[in-house]
């Protein structure tokens, strides 16, 4: 690139994140601060009127996912941010968001935990907790995004999942991503591929769907549909049931709009893999110190390949599984003590190989660390 | 490692943050890569306070500085507190208040230069010391274009204030062209 | 068949609706569309937001867009789509324990912004729907499933804490007394701020069989009886007004409303209108 | 024309709470069989009392052509 | 048995669950009410002013917890209880006991979810959340017990272990145990063994450890030690740190002190596991319908084992990898779809062998459908 | 070496503390200790509870039994310790938005069951810990990180909310008026019930510098000026009182409190005491 | 299968649920292994309401009777749900206000008896008719002893109603004993 | 014996905030290098405003043995 004055822009990732929604269409946050996702609360709030968008800062997390929610049941693209404690909090209202199918995009920009943990400090420990958070059995799009190009690029997506599959789609930065700057093109309105929700009824019925189809089209409050929205297990109207029959058709089929699509919501991106004895697999921030140790890849003789789940939730199986049939040894590397690493274990035929690298005391895991876990793989499988 | 790893160091409320997205700023509307960061916490409210960034014409992947090939420091508690993690031939960017070591002196290229009395006494507003900084930094490492170190200054202060800060800026820039080692 | 009134303003296919014999929020739901009816809204303009409780369902049998949230959430939910929408009606249908117990603070909230809701509270005493524990509204000494021995806590007086917290228009209505719990409805969603309605209503079930309050028709005597309005009380002594229940408009100041001061800033900054 | 006013009961709603009976001024309404009844017509007054505080919308007066 | 007249009783899971806790100890109870779990509070409000004990009922569930924790602090063995949506908010603080290291019992009677779900009908689909609902990493302790007799013995361990390792205990309970009505036998105090907290701090100080021991023990306030207490990462007198060693000693300890001693904590039930094909997983109120299978199995001439985790966090995985080695067919029969199945497919070595079932539809799975399965997988083997 | 007051009070290995120069808060902390001081309390039956802010800091300061809990939580927290050691004074030191955004809910809820708990609120306009976002109680057109053209919400009068709520203790103090501020926290303690003090710190780093506020001297100045007595408020119009903030007593009628309550349930069915 | 699956059916407020409880009590009382349950949900507040006892001389596994062996109910509309879904040669304890269908009659051993009339007429008290059907099931299946029904009751009633219950109890063993088929 | 009272600093507490300078009736302190420091003790009137304002509990007086 020659100058960056035009459509490029000196961005932090959160700030990116903002932008990038703005640039999909969200027109309604609400929020409460929390370190480190505060300054998307702070952005929104100043960049959202300018766009006739609205920003509200609520009491607390449960309000603000609350009314997000509500904004999007009134039609408008929303979205809410927040780190742990936070993310813990609204975790009943993002089971409802799922059962009730109400788009909306949760960001969770992870710090050090447990509770108050590290505050200011990056941690990749949310992972688990952002498919396991909430009780009971639901459906669950989660994307990591790794710089802040892609998190500009990748909330956009978020939004146009979060709109086709009528579900909470939960952006699962760290800190480390939150908070650096980088410049990156803004890719304007104009030039993006934007799913909107379908606001005619199937059948005349908010919760049918049509064959071979999973996802019910939901039409905007005040648009003249009068129907019914709830966080019981309900009938295609909208309305309470305990039929068991229909309610194991809809609780299935929660699952299965996503089971069914995985294709169209699984992103993932591989480096190297195609001659490697070793496979790392990483995602988000932490990805950047594995790029940094392969820049050094000539200086230290390693050889390694990378695995990056860009949508970690549904987790890319397929592809992993398949990646794992021809290398010896897969080093999970990630900023907690072993989330991903559970589901590389249960796709890894043999666990054996698979080796990990993690951390929480407050410090990026740096590259130097990763070259020294590398070699000691290596020794170890000599 | 990248071309340039700058780490700019001070105590909280100096503007220290600021200088490195200037930095990454100008550097960026000349078409280089940039990674800027910082650490937060409470303690950086009265307390230490470090910031950084990463500079190179190819894509810069791991985020943080690990040898700076700059050190730009505020107070002598920072400096104390970063001063054995150099790059070799590290340039130093310190204000003169501060105690530089013999071993680090000979070891590095350094610039004892008068940036908060310049701030208070030729700027007159204590607040320009980042400025004066960044603009004393970008010329000790012919980092990036006068014109977009100019505009990421003019782009990050409040309105009203551009003469004063380019004028910092200058006067930083000058003090390297000027320092006799 | 339904009447004209409940064939426009709920979903009879829905009827009868879960709850028992008796019980108040019956009654109280048909003033809500009552009100609305007098008002005259489009239907397609008014949104009922309700939390989780035995109240809460009222939600689902109303003809309108309805929204049954999570407990005790209503009226945040309601804050968003107010946000979203400013030019719909909308009404917080919710109960004692999920408006002023687990949403206590969403409601003092949603008064301290004024914007433009109207709460109105089927206040039974209780926790209906999981079987009668003492609520914040439960008289002290009385009885609920948790409350075996009397209930210690004291008693939120809900229009009171509403309008500290700054609601610009707070009532009392409650079963006996129709009209006038309708009008204070319908005054309710009149005023362009947040409103406050506490609607005393009729749990036979639990809260009256706990704390031996007779049947359903002994309840109803008992609000005829001892819900008596502002100008009645002010006659009355200390200790005659121990077990009456004030009735009526309390408080009703408009100010500047949320929405509206929000779109002063949209229109400041320059964004367009509803986008 | 004038309009009149009939009164209406749905059976299926009734869940004989006895509210409209209880209050009814003018006695006209009965259980029966934990239903409501229409015991008097003649003394209904049509006053709508029983419509107000009926929880169930089982009882009703409703305009009929005159 | 000869008549149940004495220390034998009637009793609901809720009811035993209060008993047993009363028996080891239990003097405090917050809750707000949920189905299916309400009937622990309620008892809990009639029986605990009679020892002189304190009931509350809070405001909410986070209010709950938070009293809970406060009154464990001062010393007092405590104990909530909830249902799914208030299990979702109880997270936060679930995660501040377990850096806090406060002893805590929290039960979750589950139910049919996401959201309000089917909030009267059977499931286990807080499994999962049970271990990762809170951000952050963190140790994690989880009993299931499976009928009224293990509800009242198994809720005496939860509180041995949340005093023994200074952590919050999850008691997952579900509808069908919680909500039946059995004959059981109140072991009265005497006869128990209980553990209680050690006052007396290692050191002087409230969070050190003595050498090779993996738990501070814990003065009571009001007994003279002054200390703080932080859901911060914090140094041994308890004062927040952002030291970068001492946040790794402090966070790696939480998860050492589980790890350390899980042979103590795991507790696990197998039956007929020495000579059988197929081997069925399954915990909690589940077990029932696989025991009711078991009974008929002279009528189906079906021959299986049965692994019932007792301690289902942590996982008694090394004992599963061990049966898995001789056994070709495993069966997961959980009440939700797939949390456990996940945990299995991942200690056992080769997924092929893993089948399935589970539903959530407000109904039980039932012997019937637990033979069928059992029929279908046999013959798939063959 | 700190003052034999601070000596015996802080922990003085921790010191200096965190908050920023000028931060108000150190003066109310202060206050605190010099409060209880004057009550001669034994330490050891002191318990600090407070949430998450930079005011909430202080209980790590404080050399009484001391629990920092979560955003928000530590009135519930507190709750559980008072009932379960009903003879310790239990004191919540928290912010105005741990105490009333986040935890507006158990705020009231702790007033109406007027359990023996003082809380004082280190109220700067604004969430610090976080960067100076507006909070509850910043006045309607101030700015803050998040209301970038000015705050459209209303403020909680925090007093009066209490109050209305059911607090049998309310005041107000500050930063400037520190022995009226000792005392209304001496009050608040001695009132056997729930006693709730609103005191106003400073902010210069966020909250001052937002606003143009001036430095903490000018900060100072300004409560100097405007916190007057009720007895001086009485006096001006409402133009005058604009911009003053009242200070002082302003509610103080006992009531029974919930753990003598609650015992005297234990005493009726036979438990024992202190089990 | 266990040796006894009871499932009492009516409308909520009948006291369903008690009268099961009370059945597993007197069983329990008796040294059998038993478990209840019953249905919840908010529909059962006005409308359906079924609970269930199984009982047995070993361990009760499975928690749910799926063909019981025993049916109680109340009202027709609960009756018209289960009826389909008997053990063979079932006893049905129903009230007389039911209509059972020949085909029904004819497969089970089926007592109709004056439950509810006779709560209303002879014992005074309509909420006493759940205690008549723990009666006359525990007189038709010979399931408890009589001492350990009895306890059973008078622990599961509000004190002071001893007498009337008691005597319910008895009135629905007689209609057992009386009853001509 | 009687006990006066002595003005004590505590420099390395000390955040340089000035409100002990601003606010002594006496003009006692004043700053050097953002740290306070006692210009002219004889005018102290030992009145503590400084102590209790100091938000840092650098300054403070201490009963002395007269
Ligand atoms: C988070 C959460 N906690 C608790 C419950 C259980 N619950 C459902 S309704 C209710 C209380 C309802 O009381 P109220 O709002 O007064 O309504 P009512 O049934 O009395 O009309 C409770 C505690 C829930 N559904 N969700
Ligand atoms: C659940 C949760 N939400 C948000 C935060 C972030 N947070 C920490 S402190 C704070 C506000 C503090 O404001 P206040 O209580 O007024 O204290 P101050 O810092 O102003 O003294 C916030 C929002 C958190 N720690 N936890
Ligand atoms: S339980 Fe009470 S509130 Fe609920 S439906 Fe019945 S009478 Fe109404
Ligand atoms: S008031 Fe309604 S429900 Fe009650 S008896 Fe009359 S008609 Fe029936
Ligand atoms: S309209 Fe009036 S008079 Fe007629 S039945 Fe109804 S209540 Fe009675
Ligand atoms: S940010 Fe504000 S409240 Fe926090 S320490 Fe600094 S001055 Fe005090
Ligand atoms: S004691 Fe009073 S006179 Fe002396 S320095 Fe302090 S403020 Fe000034
Ligand atoms: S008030 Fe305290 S901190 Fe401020 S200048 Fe004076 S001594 Fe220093
Ligand atoms: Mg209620
Ligand atoms: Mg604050």
């Amino acid at each position: 690139m020659a100058t960056n004055r035009c459509r490029f822009k000196l961005l932090q990732g959160n700030e990116a994140c903002v932008e990038g929604a703005l640039a999909v269409g969200m027109r309604f946050y609400a929020g409460y601060p929390i370190t480190p996702s505060t300054e998307i609360a702070e952005r929104s709030s100043v960049r959202l009127p300018q766009l006739g968008g609205k920003f509200i800062q609520m009491e607390d997390e449960i309000s603000s996912i609350a009314a997000a929610l509500g904004a999007s049941v009134a039609g408008v693209k929303s979205m809410t941010a927040t780190s742990g404690p936070g993310f813990s909090l609204k975790q009943e209202n993002i089971g409802y968001a799922a059962i009730a199918e109400i788009p909306i995009v949760i960001v969770d920009v992870q710090r050090s935990g447990p509770s108050t943990g590290l505050p200011t400090s990056p941690s990749q420990g949310d992972v688990m907790q952002a498919k396991w958070g909430t009780h009971g059995d639901h459906p669950t799009i989660a994307i990591s995004p790794t710089s802040v190009q892609s998190t500009y690029n990748e909330i956009i997506r978020a939004f146009n999942l979060s709109e086709r599959f009528r579900t909470p789609v939960i952006f699962l930065m760290d800190e480390v991503v939150g908070h650096m700057r980088e410049g990156i093109e803004l890719i304007p309105t104009e030039e993006l591929e934007i799913i909107d929700r379908n606001e005619k009824m199937i059948n005349g019925l908010p919760y049918a769907v049509g064959e071979r189809e999973y996802i019910p089209h939901m039409p905007s409050f005040g648009t003249g549909s009068l129907y019914n929205i709830t966080g019981l297990f309900h009938d295609d109207e909208g309305f309470p049931t305990n039929d068991n029959k229909m309610a194991h058709d809809e609780g299935l089929r929660l699952m299965k709009k996503i089971e069914v699509y995985k294709d169209d919501i699984i992103k993932y991106e591989t480096i190297d893999t195609d001659d490697c004895d070793t496979l790392i697999v990483c995602y988000g921030g932490t990805m950047r110190a594995v790029l940094g140790a392969k820049e050094r890849a000539k200086e230290t003789g390693l050889k390694f390949g990378i695995f990056n789940p860009i949508t970690i939730w549904p987790f890319p199986e397929e592809k992993l599984a398949e990646l794992s049939k021809k290398i010896k040894n897969i080093l999970v590397v990630e900023h907690n003590y072993g989330q991903i690493l559970l589901t590389v274990q249960r796709i890894v035929k043999d666990n054996s190989n698979v080796h990990f690298l993690g951390k929480i005391d407050g410090t990026t895991i740096s590259p130097d660390e990763i070259i020294k876990k590398l070699q000691e793989v290596n020794s170890n499988a000599q | 490692m990248c071309k340039s790893e700058l780490r700019f160091t001070g105590s909280g409320g100096q503007g220290v943050i600021l200088g490195t997205i200037i930095m990454a700023e100008a550097a960026f509307l000349d078409g280089k890569s940039v990674v800027q960061s910082q650490s937060y916490g409470p303690e950086a409210r009265g307390g230490l306070c470090k910031a950084e960034v990463l500079v190179d014409d190819k894509a810069v992947n791991y985020t943080k500085v690990t040898k700076p090939t700059c050190l730009m420091s505020l107070t002598q508690q920072s400096f104390d507190k970063y001063k054995d993690t150099l790059a070799d031939n590290a340039v130093l960017v310190v204000d003169d208040s501060i105690n530089v070591p013999k071993n680090i002196g000979e070891a590095h290229k350094v610039y004892k230069l008068p940036i908060l009395s310049s701030a208070r006494k030729v700027i007159k507003n204590p607040m320009s010391a980042n400025i004066i900084s960044v603009g004393a930094v970008n010329a000790a490492l012919d980092l990036a274009s006068k014109e977009s170190l100019e505009d990421a200054v003019v782009a990050h202060i409040p309105k009203g204030t551009e003469k004063l800060n380019v004028s910092a800026m200058n006067l930083g820039a000058q003090m390297i062209k000027e320092y006799v080692h | 068949m339904p009447s004209k009134l409940i064939e426009k303003h709920l979903r009879t296919d829905r009827l009868p609706h879960i709850w028992c014999p008796g019980c108040g929020h019956g009654i109280l739901m048909r003033d809500v569309c009552q009100a609305i009816d007098n008002l005259n809204l489009d239907k397609d303009m008014v949104t009922i937001v309700s939390g989780i409780g035995c109240s809460s369902r009222a939600a689902g049998y109303m003809n309108y867009n309805t929204l049954h949230t999570t407990h005790g959430r209503a009226i945040a939910f309601a804050t968003g789509i107010k946000m979203a929408k400013p030019e719909m009606t909308v009404i917080v249908i919710t109960g004692d324990g999920d408006a002023a117990a687990i949403g206590g603070n969403h409601l003092i909230h949603g008064c301290r912004r004024n914007i433009d809701l109207t709460i109105v509270v089927f206040n039974n005493n209780t926790y209906g729907m999981t079987g009668g524990q003492y609520s914040p509204t439960t008289p002290t000494g009385e009885k609920g499933t948790t409350a075996p021995y009397g209930n210690i806590d004291g008693a939120f007086d809900l229009p009171r804490l509403a309008k500290a917290a700054g609601a610009t228009y707070t009532a009392r209505g409650d079963c006996y007394h129709v009209p006038l719990t309708i009008k204070l409805i319908e005054n309710g969603i009149k005023n362009h701020g947040f409103s406050f309605i506490d609607a005393t209503s009729i749990c036979p079930t639990y809260y009256g069989r706990k704390n031996k309050k007779g049947g359903p028709i002994d309840m109803m005597h008992w609000q005829e009886k001892n819900c008596i309005s502002k100008t009645k009380a002010d006659k009355l002594s200390k200790e005659e007004l121990e077990d009456k229940l004030v009735i009526g408009e309390f408080y009703n100041e408009p100010k500047e409303e949320y929405t509206d001061l929000y779109q002063t800033i949209i229109d400041k900054v320059g964004g367009k209108r509803n986008v | 024309m004038a309009s009149a006013k009939e009164l209406c009961i749905e059976p299926a709603y009734c869940k004989g709470c006895g509210y409209c009976i209880e209050f009814c001024p003018a006695d006209v309404l009965e259980l029966v069989n934990d239903k409501v009844h229409i015991k008097n017509i003649d003394n209904c007054t049509k006053c709508g009392l029983c419509e107000m505080r009926c929880p169930d919308y089982a009882i009703y007066l409703e305009e009929v052509e005159g």
